[in-house]
């Protein structure tokens, strides 16, 4: 197979995160895409439950370019609504796993997607939350995903907490009412796979062969000390590059914005 | 039988209930937005409106830009195809252009919840957990939008509650209507059920009128009692570019071509003068996109 | 017509109630019947709301048993669940008039459907409240419908206040968080007609032709002096009394329990 | 595609997951009251449940006249024709006959909310204001089923709550289900959607099982989404002699009968000997009924 870009290797490897015949809740943007790539490889029995109350359980005949384009509702068994999606379904634990996209977001997982700078004279305005803050807030098994690769990307703290992650450190999601067990518990970027330290914060298990320690903590600046054992994420396979290959032709047909050097 | 509720154009609707300086609570969750709706309240150059809507989307963006908004509460605003940045929603907020509305944000949930208390003449609900979040702690027009309370059960554990949101009228798109007002919906409803239930005064915009035969052979699909219904807007693709389960696909290319050509000043009022002042109405817009684009997103003939 | 039995007397005043075209929330019983006497009279557009969700806006092929019979959803315009019943449209107020059985009901409108005697070794097991709660407590328009014409069935005060009246005295909903402007406002009674008086209770305002106040008084005991002067009901009409008895055939059909000396 | 859910048989589903002593919700709200799965709870003598009910109905009264029940929390318990009084359970309450079940009483708006909160992952939800009614005053096993808040909001009302109710084990009937659990039901849907997502675990006793692709022409109805279902029980004519929209119409004749049958200890008992042991399961429930009774009854080709 032909070399294999950044960010094909990251979609393959947010696709590996999701597990077969697991209910799991998918935000808008590479999530669904991840998911879809999922479905064609190891999990084919995935259930994806969007906000809008619909249940995806199984290939639709075309990929959505986002969890309210009704393409996914094309063969849902049901469609309900934002109550049952976000607290019955979601709150009330019968999701296992979450997947947020998470362009900017920190030590401790908390998420922006609302405003670089101040809140009222913006520098970068961005969406705001949607449902991403009851992702974050109660998304059991929660998978931020993050395409960036420079420390912009990954500050200390966060501007303004959309999706709360962990907040300011251990126990204080407890203290102020949260659930118990949720909160992110890996952070999947270009990079490599970090999982969550409650002393740490995000630190990572394992990274994309080629990746430096200096080059990772060049991006999550609250790195110390490399580990005396790193490990490397496993070279994807031929399968994996050609089911995420497939699904990003779908995705350039969906009018996805993509990588500009990513091949055709 | 019940009694028949009074329908009016578009352009009635906007000029009888849409004043400059409006509340209103505009339906859809990026898929079944009113466009229609928007575009004639560009059409007649609405000012100082308090919009509320659960997802932004392309709608507030152009209402936004169009300098139709003086007060706006959301969950988000985008462009959800590609997706687009929201061009002009961001240079209203980033750089006050054409002017900067006052804003407030919630998450989806929690204004869901909100939405509840409302429609269900309740003070509040309990919500998602938020305390410290951004919602939580940057309030601006609506000091009281959430609020904690202590659990009288247990042991006493902080409870998030969102305050009952009442819009002072709610303009709601649906697939059909019959003459009495019942409102139905295809597909998922997201907050739609309780967004409507809490609006003091109810407008529905519907693709189609249908016998009201039709709508009693699936009463489970009926969003809104024709009692609550104020007035009727019948108006054929009003949704578009967002999409209307089992009646069209939502028109991505429409997305990205709104993204760009409004990418600049010049290039959004180059749309507004094109789509929506040149186009007079409804079916002008749609006789300027054309039949065969409208023909590739219908949909009837496969959900129905 | 012949001679009209105070059932149908009853029935009869209990129609007259119903307003054309209002959304009326009916619970259980003859207010179910009442209200089809209505619609074949003076309310053909009288809009039913029942505690299941259904919305009833025209004349059902069939009498429903109870607002669960499904006959009631037979040509519905919606059906929807308990939540948009009692609090979309009952406790947000979109009801503009509520019917409710009372069969032991005290002197400030509260209405026991649960027990008589003590609650752990009752005397009489009622069934219970269902909706009626929430009909008292927040019905608009209250109308309480009672067959009684005993004094049992009017104690000054309730063992069990299954739907909150206006509990011991003025101000008291108020006081408790109960929403201003609700609370019955009508007893109707095979006696006659009674209105809320706050300082007094319900006391008359028209006796069925033919009772006297000394009858009306044995069976309210909290009466006083007989007031000045004292309305009567006017006399059913032809039309009502048909309407009426063509409903009761309808309710003998439907297994209704009926009064023995009804004429058949 | 999802994974399978497991068919099991109504004597299965008893045996398996209904031993002497469980709490279980059973759906149903005078329409759609799961009657099967009570008369094999009768036929196997379970003993010492703990039941929630919104609607008692004919399936309370005969569980508690069985002597099954040891706890009973409800709404209303009755006979809604006629209205018969249930005799059965005035027995027991009044005269303790079999036994007498500890009680405890919500109104419909309250439990609807409990079971809300339940179904939400919410500590409770506000509700109907009931403050110095009975339910409010008499409290024998849920001493904390009703609280009141004081709201963060405004001046500070006093605002009912009704706390989270989590059943254990739900039990609903449905119309139609498919091979993965997929729920759809017709008509009313009172406070099923909620009592199902309150359950930790469910289970949907269906009058049939349809093509997956019948289910999601129409995914607008179904109430609980197969990836929460824990098993599923085939069993046409569950609900008789209550209603199920679209397949039946109420049993009136069977409610009266019922009623005139068990008014005494000995009627009762001579009930269940003919019409529960004696049938030995549902399919002969139904012919000791006889097909004409059952064609009158049918609506499949009404509201089909």
């Amino acid at each position: 197979m032909s070399t294999v870009h950044p960010f094909e290797w990251f979609l393959i490897n947010a696709a590996r995160e999701f597990r077969d015949g697991e209910v799991t809740f998918v935000g808008f943007h590479w999530p669904m895409v991840a998911a879809r790539i999922a479905r064609h490889l190891h999990a084919p029995d995935l259930v994806v439950v969007y906000e809008c109350g619909i249940v995806e359980d199984r290939l639709t005949p075309q990929l959505s370019t986002s969890p309210s384009d009704l393409r996914a509702a094309v063969g849902a068994p049901m469609c309900g609504g934002s109550m049952d999606a976000l607290y019955s379904w979601l709150g009330r634990g019968r999701v296992a796993r979450t997947f947020l996209e998470a362009p900017i977001v920190d030590r401790r997982g908390n998420v922006n997607t609302t405003v670089v700078g101040d809140y009222d004279r913006p520098t970068v305005r961005l969406p705001g939350s949607g449902g991403g803050t009851e992702l974050g807030s109660l998304g059991r098994g929660l998978v931020l995903l993050s395409t960036g690769d420079r420390a912009r990307a990954y500050p200390e703290r966060v501007d303004y907490v959309t999706s709360p992650g962990h907040l300011s450190g251990p126990g204080e999601r407890e203290r102020l009412g949260y659930p118990a067990g949720r909160g992110p518990e890996v952070l999947l970027t270009p990079l490599g796979r970090l999982t969550f330290d409650s002393r740490e914060g995000f630190v990572p298990a394992a990274l994309r062969p080629g990746v430096s320690w200096q080059e990772a903590r060049a991006c999550f600046r609250w790195l110390r000390e490399e580990p005396g054992e790193l490990s490397e994420l496993p070279e994807p396979t031929a399968e994996e590059v050609a089911a995420t290959r497939h699904v990003l032709r779908e995705a350039r047909e969906m009018r996805y914005r993509l990588p500009a050097d990513l091949p055709a | 039988m019940p009694r028949r509720v009074p329908r009016m154009s578009m352009r009635e609707l906007v000029a009888d209930l849409v004043p400059d300086g409006q509340q209103l609570l505009i339906g859809g969750f990026a898929f079944g937005d009113p466009m229609a709706l928007a575009h004639e309240i560009v059409r007649q150059r609405r000012t100082g409106l308090d919009v509320l809507k659960t997802s932004g989307g392309v709608l507030v963006d152009l209402l936004v830009g169009a300098g139709c908004v003086a007060e706006l509460a959301f969950c988000h605003v985008w462009n959800s195809v590609g997706p687009e940045p929201a061009h002009a929603f961001r240079r209203a907020v980033e750089g006050g252009h054409p002017n900067r509305p006052a804003i407030e944000e919630l998450s989806f949930g929690a204004m869901t919840m909100g939405l509840a208390a409302g429609a269900l003449g309740l003070p509040f609900m309990p919500t998602t957990p938020v305390t410290l979040s951004g919602h939580d702690l940057v309030r601006r027009r609506w000091p009281d939008k959430l609020g904690t309370v202590t659990s009288p059960f247990g042991d006493g554990e902080l409870v998030s509650v969102a305050r009952a949101i009442t819009p002072r009228i709610g303009i709601f798109h649906v697939q059909r209507v019959d003459e009495f007002g019942n409102g139905q919906v295809f597909g998922p409803t997201a907050e739609l059920r309780y967004a409507i239930g809490a609006c003091e005064r109810i407008v529905l915009v519907a693709e189609e009128v249908v016998a009201t035969e039709v709508v009693r052979e699936r009463p489970e699909l009926t969003v809104v009692p024709g009692f609550a219904v104020e007035a009727v807007v019948v108006e054929p693709w009003a949704a578009h570019p967002t999409d209307s389960s089992g009646y069209y696909r939502r028109d991505l290319d429409h997305h990205i071509d709104y993204g760009a050509a409004t990418a600049t000043v010049e290039g959004f009022e180059d749309y507004v003068r094109d789509w929506i002042d040149g186009t007079d109405d409804h079916p002008g817009f749609l006789a300027r996109l054309g039949g065969d684009r409208l023909a590739a997103l219908a949909l009837r003939d496969r959900w129905w």
